[in-house]
């Protein structure tokens, strides 16, 4: 089982991103569990979600302590919260920043850095990341297929609204595959 | 056919193919998104219910009451303070024998305010004469309201049935469901055939008092009923098994029990957690097994006798307490098992929404051997100073 | 006998319990001054005076309470208080 | 069979009413007005005990008793699965003041908000009976109860009667009545008329207790005339919101009224209290100016 856990603020859309790479993992062959960290958050407080990747029926209902992956929405959070708690030795961190971090970063852990909020804006007009994020983790963790991810924002959005955000994914997952 | 879909889209998908005739629910956290999803085929007119939107919880179950009385199968679903509001209405629909079918989307009591989970609601009407039946996972969150409606309407039944399930751990989280179609659902449940009914060409009159003369008759006829629903439901999950091929014929479920020497006994979606970790356990060694509670009320005295009759040790866990006594599961095995020279230990756990990890499963399992039980588990040490 | 299920009741049990016994005052009805008004039967609180064919109210003792209301409202006094004798 | 026997038929004799009992005639007339295919919902309360207690039942009509407050809840839900039915019974929800204007207020105003089509009708006789007579939103001003007693520092009740006609009007019901058991042919014509109105409508009839007020059970009747004689019980329609229609009286005074009762025998013993008989006249003043119900002698 591989696990994964979102960072985000509430509105970024952490939720959404972690239902959606559920449903392109499980369309795509494997099972998969999503589930937010259920609070009482408004806007742009810290949030979480999770997701779990199996092979087999997943029957594990605790939050992820141990994810092998982290997606971090907001680089501010990295202040607010220690999002690399837990994350496994060779796990892959994914942050949206523009800027080089110069953070401590614990060892034996792949950090990916993209600027995705100047993706989003260029192609949604809005700084919601969340499904250029979900194009960087699918580059990044092999997890769900570009196609997969794609069906599934169709599945959600509707016409001009998932056109924009596939777009804004694909870019984010190119920018990652030609870093790699 | 497997879909991936959030918990309570999956239970609203599979109420709609319940056929309700009349809904009436009050929206509260985490319980909104079946109300909602029921609303929506309401008004797409996927679902030939009128929706009655309620100014509170009690007329929710009122207006359940009325319409199940004129002949109606009808449908709610609420959580704690909301199902606290209920509770005089629960009490009614029971001991009118009156098979209204509600979701309980499990979620703690206040105060302290608190939207997460554990399962202190519904435990806490466990003596009003209603079916109690909890699901581990969304799956069998959607199967068991066929099977509730299917034994509450059942003639020799007649009683109203809670299908519980873990607020947020089940009803927010996405998981792969099998759905029922609806010609699937049309053949396992029948339209609803009341045994009586208001109505103007046969008057009846319903709800009388009753004098002490009479009164513990009609209780007695609840815990009757009760009693045959201890046969009535296996008889409901056999048949749902032999046509879709998931189990539900047992009152309880035993997983890895056969020759453990520990057993857990729980309820609810914590079990799914409670199997990675017998699992983890078995690995090291460990003859670790669980009995999971699926049918809470009518208590299975006789399965949990039998179930358990093999193991030295038993760890209940209760996502509930009754202050000032034990976890009300705790008290149910013990009672269960009096005389029979097992030890039960109990163990609170995960209340408010606690997070219970595999960890901590194996750390009660070894309480229990170390016969540390009767305890609230992993509470903030400044409390215990 | 079984039971009711759920505390039910059918129509007609109620006339089970005759109500007659509690009265102390009796009405007894002066047909002739009747003018066959109804309003004895329509204030009746048990519904328990009757109009005969020819019009004029029958009592069935056996629910009537003797409260006098029909005496009280009748508009010809044609109803009188007696006290019953026990 | 004549329309008065037609009464006796749907609420059955046997029933445990105390000799004299407003609230007995008030089942028999509203079922007379509604007819047999009429589903009743009744709240806790003295009828409901009176009527039913197993395995007896007063009623002839389908009936149901859920509990204390939720009549209008109950009420709606039976409306909705006979809707779905396709079938064509009235559904009457009934209750007393106790149920109406304080415990089952919230249902009540629900169930008119939503619009549901059913009649709701309370038996207003101004306290809680059932109980023992206790005090409600519906006592009169200065009523003795048993939670509002008289005493050296008290003259009763200490607040008039809420307007629930006018609450209930302004949720947007169609027909709001108010009726007294002293008046059976138009109590029975506002009852039809609600059961035959789409939508939620309200009907409250008075209905003097004489357990409970203290007085004999014969003059049940002639309280209620007194109550709308002297101003302090007004008999009126509202269609859509607006007053319609109103009975007219030559008003007497309100001590004429007061007089009859226990419940206000302390306005007048051991000495008259012209202060407070004073302040309930100027109620009854307030109620003819209001619905404009004097007739104007000439002079």
């Amino acid at each position: 089982m591989r696990e994964l856990r979102i960072h985000g603020r509430g509105g970024q859309g952490s939720v959404t991103a972690a239902e959606l790479i559920a449903v392109a993992a499980f369309e795509g062959g494997v099972f998969a569990q999503a589930f937010p960290a259920f609070g009482v958050e408004r806007r742009g407080a810290p949030v979480q979600a999770f997701v779990r990747f199996d092979t087999k029926k997943i029957r594990l209902r605790s939050q992820v302590y141990e994810p092998d992956y982290i997606i971090v929405q907001d680089s501010t959070l990295i202040k607010d919260v220690n999002v690399f708690l837990g994350l496994k030795e060779g796990g892959i961190a994914i942050i949206n920043t523009e800027k080089d971090l110069s953070y401590p970063f614990p060892k034996g852990v792949k950090v990916i850095t993209l600027d995705a909020t100047s993706i989003a804006l260029k192609h949604l007009g809005l700084p919601i990341t969340n499904t250029t994020l979900m194009g960087a983790f699918a580059a990044a963790s092999g997890e769900i297929q570009l196609k997969a991810l794609e069906d599934a924002v169709r599945r959600r959005f509707s016409g001009d609204l998932a056109g924009k955000n596939i777009a804004a994914a694909t870019e984010a997952y190119q920018a990652v595959k030609g870093a790699a | 056919m497997l879909e991936i879909m959030e918990g309570s889209h999956a239970v609203a998908e599979a109420v709609g193919r319940c056929r309700p005739q009349v809904i009436a629910a009050y929206p509260i956290t985490p319980q909104t998104h079946i109300v909602e999803a029921l609303a929506d085929m309401a008004a797409n007119c996927e679902i030939d219910a009128d929706y009655i939107t309620v100014e509170s919880e009690f007329s929710a179950l009122s207006a359940c009451l009325g319409a199940s009385a004129a002949g109606s199968r009808v449908y709610s679903a609420t959580t704690s303070q909301g199902l606290a509001l209920m509770f005089e209405v629960c009490f009614n629909c029971a001991g009118m024998r009156l098979p209204v079918v509600m979701s309980i989307v499990n979620r703690a009591m206040g105060a302290p305010l608190s939207i997460w989970n554990d399962q202190q609601d519904s435990i806490s009407l466990r003596d009003s004469g209603w079916l109690q039946l909890y699901a581990e996972d969304n799956q069998e969150a959607t199967d068991l309201h066929y099977l509730a409606y299917k034994v509450a309407e059942d003639h020799r039944i007649l009683l109203p049935s809670f299908v519980c399930f873990d607020g947020f751990i089940l009803s927010h989280t996405y998981e792969p469901v099998d759905t029922l179609t609806q010609e699937q659902a049309d053949s396992y449940l029948p339209p609803f055939r009341p045994y009586q009914r208001l109505d103007a060409a046969d008057p009846v009159s319903f709800g009388l008092f009753a004098s002490p003369d009479y009164y513990m008759e009609f209780r007695y006829a609840i815990d009757q009923a009760l009693d045959k629903a201890r046969s009535v439901i296996p008889e409901a999950g056999k048949e749902f098994n032999e046509m879709f091929g998931r189990d539900y014929s047992g009152l309880v479920e035993e997983y890895r029990l056969d020759d453990a020497d520990v057993a857990i006994v729980a309820m609810g979606s914590i079990c799914g957690t409670v199997k990675d970790a017998i699992d983890e356990m078995r690995d090291a060694g460990k003859r670790v097994g669980l009995l999971k509670i699926r049918c809470f009320r009518p208590f299975p005295h006789k399965e949990v006798r039998k179930a358990l009759s093999g193991v030295t040790t038993v760890a209940v866990l209760d996502k509930n307490v009754s202050l000032g006594s034990r976890g009300a599961a705790a008290l149910e095995v013990r009672d269960a098992l009096y005389g029979s020279g097992v030890s039960v230990q109990g163990y609170i756990i995960g209340l408010g929404g606690r997070d219970v990890r595999k960890r901590d499963i194996a750390s009660v399992v070894a309480k229990a051997e170390a016969g540390e039980g009767d305890i609230y588990y992993g509470l903030r040490q400044e409390v215990l100073r | 006998m079984a039971m009711g299920l759920g505390c039910t009741a059918r129509p007609g049990r109620s006339r089970e319990n005759k109500t007659g016994s509690w009265r102390v005052f009796r009405p007894v009805f002066v047909h002739e001054k009747c003018t066959r008004c109804g309003m004895c039967t329509t204030v009746c609180p048990e519904g328990c005076i009757m109009e005969d064919e020819e019009g004029l109210p029958v009592t069935d003792y056996d629910y009537c309470k003797g409260c006098g209301l029909c005496a009280e409202e009748c508009p010809s006094e044609a109803v009188e208080m007696t006290k019953e004798e026990k | 069979m004549k329309e008065d026997e037609a009464a006796c038929v749907l609420f059955d004799s046997g029933h445990r009413a105390c000799a004299g009992c407003a609230a007995a005639m008030v089942a028999r007339l509203i079922l007379d007005a509604a007819g047999k295919d009429t589903i009743v919902v009744s709240a806790t309360g003295c009828m409901e005990v009176f009527s039913t207690p197993y395995p007896e039942t007063a009623w002839k009509v389908p009936w149901i008793h859920s509990l204390f407050e939720n009549n209008s809840a109950v009420a709606s839900g039976v409306v909705a699965s006979l809707k779905k039915q396709g079938r064509k019974e009235k559904v009457i929800a009934l209750g007393g003041d106790g149920a109406t204007f304080d415990i089952g207020m919230l249902c009540l105003s629900g169930a008119f908000e939503r619009g549901h089509d059913f009649t709701y009708i309370c038996y207003d006789n101004e306290a809680y009976m059932n109980t023992g007579i206790q005090r409600s939103g519906a006592t009169p001003y200065d009523a003795s109860t048993t939670t509002s007693p008289s005493g050296r520092c008290s003259y009763g009740n200490k607040r008039p009667k809420k307007d629930l006609p006018a609450i209930l009007a302004a949720h947007g019901a169609p027909y709001v009545a108010t009726a007294s058991i002293a008046y059976p042919p138009d109590l029975r014509k506002k009852v039809e008329k609600a059961v035959n109105t789409p939508g939620p409508c309200y009907v409250q009839i008075h209905a003097p207790c004489c357990t409970g007020w203290g007085f004999e059970g014969e003059k049940t009747i002639a309280i209620g005339k007194l109550a709308i004689e002297t101003g302090l019980w007004v008999n009126f329609e509202m269609e859509e919101g607006k007053v319609t229609r109103v009975k007219k009286v030559v008003r007497k005074p309100v001590e004429e009224y007061l007089k009859e009762q226990k419940r206000f025998r302390h306005l007048f013993r051991p000495k008259r209290n012209d202060d407070e008989i004073g302040k309930i006249q100027a109620i009854a003043d307030r109620n003819a100016e209001k619905f404009g119900i004097d007739i104007q002698l000439k002079k």
